[in-house]
């Protein structure tokens, strides 16, 4: 009967997707694991829900199309939230809120309010940071790269001034790095709910809002009840959620 | 180093998936290039242009789009059909659709390859075949295949070594192959140089393996002709 | 549906792409082919060092994969400081230049082997005439071997060019904004499953229906001296 | 055996036959003469539909060929029945047509093997046993390509005739050939009809069509000018035609 | 003009030409005989060095060719003297080889106007003159796969004619041809030595060897097995192969 029928649907692993290249997000270990902050709140969030969980590994590429041919149940790799998005995939509230900034050598100077950004070159990835720079400094030489390794690694080379990215990918991850020596935050951290959306968030197809309401519930229970602070706190030294 | 050694082995699991997907797709592309050379051949009219129609329509498409298309177009299509008949859909393996897909795509290249070979057979050893009444299939295999291998092996040869590379597009359909596997460790350890020059020892170990092989069937098709010094 | 709707304000960025994705494939091909051809030459004749040295060469470039290649090219290179100071940096920062290289060399290497081929394939008597009529090695080159052979490696030539197409899409990761490329980042801009593939895709077969019907002309012209038999 | 009714063979708009017939029945001989272009050769080819003629009907081996008018000639109904037919007819091609990925042996014996489905032993046996009949079993494992050209036309028709056929389509078979093997090869024609073989030779040595042949066609322009029992035909030619070709022929 | 001396040709193992001399002058018909095999072939192409000789020595329109011993046979040391020397040679091939991608009169006027820098005018013009000789004037359009035998072959001698050469190496040039047109090529033949040209000429025409030759070599196995002006020879052949090959010639 219905009741067998949904029982069954709850016994079900949840699997989500991810990039598993988005360090301190989604990585890899070298035993194969798939690890990161989204990890152990998907984990976390689980635990609450009372269900078993998977993660895959996907190239983004394919993400959504493997989501929309339900090889998988969800997306669980920072996407960013935004109106244009939403119109295609359903989305968790926030998990985190992340600022962007620009990074760029120790002694760079940006004039910041001009369009042009004082001429300096700048990149981003596609999506809302490039859509932010492209809005904000609509006169600047802005360079598009696949991945945030490849900005970097040209910040590194001297081909682009600035990079224009996630505040805790650059924090967490290039500024700590060996590469990232001798270079620094500039500017402001910026906050934008036009480009740069709401924050990130779990995607799923239109039709899961069982799934969506679950998961959301599972954050707000994980923020109160101290859950979300002991991951927070095992990545970052501020709280990313706001 | 270290880093090096801890993550080798899902290098290497990956350049398995790559081997694995090369040798089977290479096999059925082909299969499917011999059948579409002979048709694109075809006395049949409508045989021929389905044929150039496949390989205008598959060449033509970038690899990349083409498998996710097959992949997941086919997908949703069974999800469909199994949506309407109320049944569990099934679950297209990811590793046989690798196959399957790269295995078109290539077909449709080397269906021009060989139809480019055909074309370079001395027509009188064909003739000399049929007069003897050879059935299709044994003119085939025993007049027309060996000196279409021949002819044909530099273009073959050529499509072999891309196809191997081609098959770290199956990353789109879930499945880590070498090329993959050295991208995203490279990113997640932040070495990226590391890694990909590891993949570059990989794929030349390999395709220097498979090139002895190739060099030895050339030596072998090139019986009984005399080339010319230019 | 919605992907059109928001298409039009996206025409620039897949027109970007398109044109990049021509001028890429019309200058390596022509410089892949212009520096194949003498390469391929060399190959044929055996010569003591060169021979071996192309062949290693080309297998280099052919074992492995472009993406690899221009990877190391545009981001490997520019990690040296010494190579950023060097004379060459201008040259190599630019994604253009490197991508020109990438695409050039790997590109050659195949055509080396599809002219080796084809040079082979002529037939040994066509070449004796010309030697016996008293042709240079040069004359009979241009007379015989090379017309004979470049029209029965027009197929093989129409599927390197393909490829180089298809290869062009590599663009993207070193900053020059290809076809292809475009067609990812209007996915990603809306998270859209295919759509951006799908009006690429449809330029790409636009593209390549119009090298089939360059060559099916060619073709039609070239080869009208051989005959075929049916199966 | 063979009877070819009206035989037209058009290359676009080049009319190369204009409705030839022969018979030929077991034990025949028939030579066929006549100026380089005449249509000899696209005639044979007519015969084990190699080229498909224009119009016209065969009937070889008893059987009526299924042809049937297509939009560019004829076109054969039964794909079997010609493959049967062209079995039982040997062919030698005026430029030899040898397998060049193939040996000599392997050559000769690919028919046997692959057609009639002999045994390898057995078809090899025999195909030695044809090479040495030409002269050419020393050369048994050398490949085409290294052969001199005589050498190659005694290939070809070994490997015609190891297939042992009802009838031979030779297409110029001694063109190639010293005056000595002329006359071997003859013999083996002579012999292959005394057995009951009907032999259908292209030729330019008249000597030949004269001594061997029970009967001659001349052809002129795609049409038969002349043909009859060699010695009327060749001691008081009627037609214009023949009677120039006959004596321009003497050197 | 030509002066060739004990030439030797080994292909591996195999001797194909055992020391052979031969002198021809000016005006001069040699004509080569000898069963199929023997090496008729080889030796022609001796003498433009399409296949280098294992030992020997040539002498060319005056000029010794700097022949050098190398690893495999000799090499030419001066690769400038033997592209001279082949232009003043004509060749005609037993297998025509004509280059397939050229109609007819391109495959003419190739020589004349790449080898020897001829406008194309007048490259034209000799070749549509030699065309018309061979009788091949209506087929200059046509490419060499679309060809009967004979006009492949009457193709390829009008190319070598039309580069006007010193000497002319034919290697069974008549083979394809009707008897008519073998009259003809002969004629055309004596015509060319009676300006002054030298002809070689490999054949199995006996009538030829002997009406036409001012000397015929006979060849057997690679050796010069007899060698004279026609009449002796074929009157009184002394040597016991030549004998056996003359009475079996006779069909
Ligand atoms: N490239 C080669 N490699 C090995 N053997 C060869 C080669 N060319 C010719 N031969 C052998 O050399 C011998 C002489 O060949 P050649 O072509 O000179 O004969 P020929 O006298 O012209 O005969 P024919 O009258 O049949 O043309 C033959 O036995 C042939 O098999
Ligand atoms: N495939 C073809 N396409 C067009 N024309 C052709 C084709 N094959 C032959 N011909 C032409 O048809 C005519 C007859 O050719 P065929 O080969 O039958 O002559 P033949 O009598 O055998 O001459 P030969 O004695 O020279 O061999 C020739 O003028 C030839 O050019
Ligand atoms: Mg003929
Ligand atoms: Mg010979």
């Amino acid at each position: 009967g219905p009741v067998a029928a949904q029982d069954k649907t709850q016994d079900k692993t949840i699997v989500f997707a991810t990039e598993a290249a988005y360090p301190p997000f989604n990585l890899l270990t070298s035993d194969g694991k798939i690890v990161g902050f989204d990890v152990d709140i998907a984990m976390a969030a689980c635990e609450k829900m009372k269900r078993t969980c998977a993660f895959v590994q996907q190239d983004w590429d394919g993400i959504v199309a493997g989501l929309q041919t339900r090889r998988y149940d969800a997306i669980f790799s920072s996407m960013g939230i935004t109106e244009e998005r939403k119109k295609q995939l359903l989305f968790t509230d926030p998990y985190y809120r992340p600022s962007a900034a620009f990074v760029g050598t120790s002694d760079v100077k940006v004039d910041f309010k001009d369009p042009a950004l004082g001429g300096a070159t700048v990149g981003a990835v596609p999506g809302i940071y490039e859509c932010y720079v492209k809005k904000a400094y609509p006169k600047a030489k802005l360079t598009v790269y696949p991945n945030s390794d490849a900005l970097y690694l040209d910040l590194t080379s001297g081909r682009i001034d600035l990079a224009f990215n996630g505040m805790v990918a650059i924090t967490n991850s290039f500024l700590k790095s060996d590469d990232g020596k001798g270079f620094a935050l500039v500017g402001e951290p910026v906050r934008d709910a036009g480009c740069l959306g709401e924050g990130a968030g779990v995607a799923m197809r239109k039709d899961d809002v069982a799934l969506k309401e679950a998961l959301d519930k599972a954050f707000k229970d994980m923020r109160a009840d101290g859950t979300y602070k002991a991951i927070n706190d095992k990545y970052f030294t501020f709280d990313i959620y706001e | 180093m270290k880093v090096l050694t801890d993550f080798l082995p899902i290098v290497l699991h990956g350049m398995l998936v790559t081997v694995a997907l090369s040798l089977g797709a290479m096999v059925l592309a082909t299969a499917i290039g011999l059948g579409g050379a002979w048709a694109r051949l075809a006395g049949n009219r409508a045989v021929r242009l389905a044929a150039l129609a496949y390989t205008v329509l598959v060449r033509g498409m970038p690899p990349l789009v083409l498998m996710l298309l097959l992949y997941f177009g086919g997908q949703t299509a069974i999800n469909a059909t199994a949506d309407a008949l109320r049944l569990e859909p099934l679950r297209i393996e990811p590793f046989t659709a690798g196959i399957v897909s790269i295995g078109v795509i290539f077909g449709a290249y080397l269906t021009e390859t060989f139809r480019g070979a055909y074309l370079s057979i001395p027509q009188g050893e064909i003739e000399a075949g049929i007069a003897v009444g050879m059935p299709p299939l044994t003119l085939a295999r025993v007049v027309v295949l060996p000196p279409l291998m021949r002819l044909a092996l530099p273009g073959y040869w050529n499509i072999w070594l891309t196809l191997v590379k081609s098959c770290a597009l199956v990353s789109v359909i879930g499945l880590q192959d070498a090329v993959y596997a050295a991208l995203s460790i490279g990113r997640s350890t932040r070495e990226p140089f590391t890694f990909m020059l590891v993949v570059m020892v990989l794929y030349l170990a390999y395709t220097g393996l498979a090139d002895l092989a190739f060099r030895a069937l050339g030596r072998r098709l090139a019986r009984g002709t005399r080339t010319a010094g230019v | 549906m919605y992907a059109f709707q928001v298409l039009s304000d996206h025409i620039p960025l897949f027109l970007t792409g398109l044109g990049n994705t021509l001028l890429l494939l019309v200058l390596s091909a022509v410089l892949a082919f212009a520096l194949a051809l003498p390469l391929a030459l060399v190959v044929t004749r055996k010569v003591r060092v060169a021979t071996p040295l192309i062949e290693a060469v080309s297998y280099m470039f052919r074992g492995t994969p472009l993406i690899v290649q221009v990877y190391l090219l545009y981001y490997g290179l520019a990690q040296f400081a010494f190579i950023r100071g060097s004379l060459l940096w201008p040259w190599l920062r630019e994604a253009w230049t490197c991508l020109l290289i990438a695409f050039t060399l790997g590109s050659c290497a195949y055509l080396i082997q599809i002219l080796r081929g084809a040079i082979e394939a002529v037939p040994h008597g066509e070449v004796e005439a010309a030697r016996a009529i008293g042709m240079s090695p040069f004359q009979t080159l241009r007379i015989v071997v090379l017309p004979n052979a470049l029209r029965r490696s027009l197929p093989s030539l129409e599927n390197e060019t393909i490829f180089l197409l298809h290869a062009t899409a590599i663009a993207s990761l070193v900053t020059v904004i290809d076809l292809l490329g475009a067609g990812r980042n209007f996915n990603t801009i809306y998270y859209f499953t295919y759509e951006g593939f799908a009006i690429a895709g449809l330029l790409y077969l636009a593209i390549v229906g119009f090298l089939r019907l360059t060559f099916a002309l060619l073709e039609k012209k070239l080869l009208v001296h051989l005959r075929r038999a049916g199966i | 055996m063979i009877a070819a009714q009206r035989i037209c063979k058009d290359f676009g708009s080049l009319s190369v036959l204009r409705g030839i017939s022969l018979e030929a029945a077991n034990h025949d001989v028939i030579s066929i003469i006549g100026a380089s272009g005449s249509g000899k050769s696209t005639f044979l080819r007519c015969l084990n539909l190699l080229e498909m003629p224009t119009s016209g009907s065969l009937r070889i081996g008893g059987e009526d060929l299924d042809l049937r008018p297509g939009p560019q000639g004829l076109v054969a109904g039964d794909r079997k029945q010609v493959r049967r037919i062209r079995a039982m007819l040997g062919m030698v091609f005026q430029g030899f047509n040898l397998w060049s990925h193939m040996n000599v042996l392997d050559n000769v014996m690919a028919g046997p093997v692959h057609v009639q489905g002999r045994s390898k032993a057995e078809a090899r046996e025999s195909a030695e046993h044809y090479l040495q009949r030409v002269g050419l079993y020393e050369k048994r494992d050398a490949y085409p390509a290294f052969m001199s050209g005589g050498q190659q036309q005694r290939a070809a028709i070994a490997r015609a005739l190891a297939m042992e056929p009802a009838a031979v389509l030779f297409d110029e078979p001694t063109s190639a050939l010293d005056p000595e093997l002329v006359g071997e090869v003859l013999k083996v024609i002579r012999g292959l009809a005394e057995e009951g073989r009907t032999m259908i030779v292209v030729t330019h040595e008249m000597a030949f069509a004269r001594d061997v042949s029970s009967k001659v066609l001349f052809l002129h322009k795609g049409e038969v000018e002349e043909a009859g029992p060699p010695g009327e035909l060749f001691r008081a030619p009627r037609s214009e035609r023949l009677k120039a070709f006959l004596t321009r022929a003497a050197v």
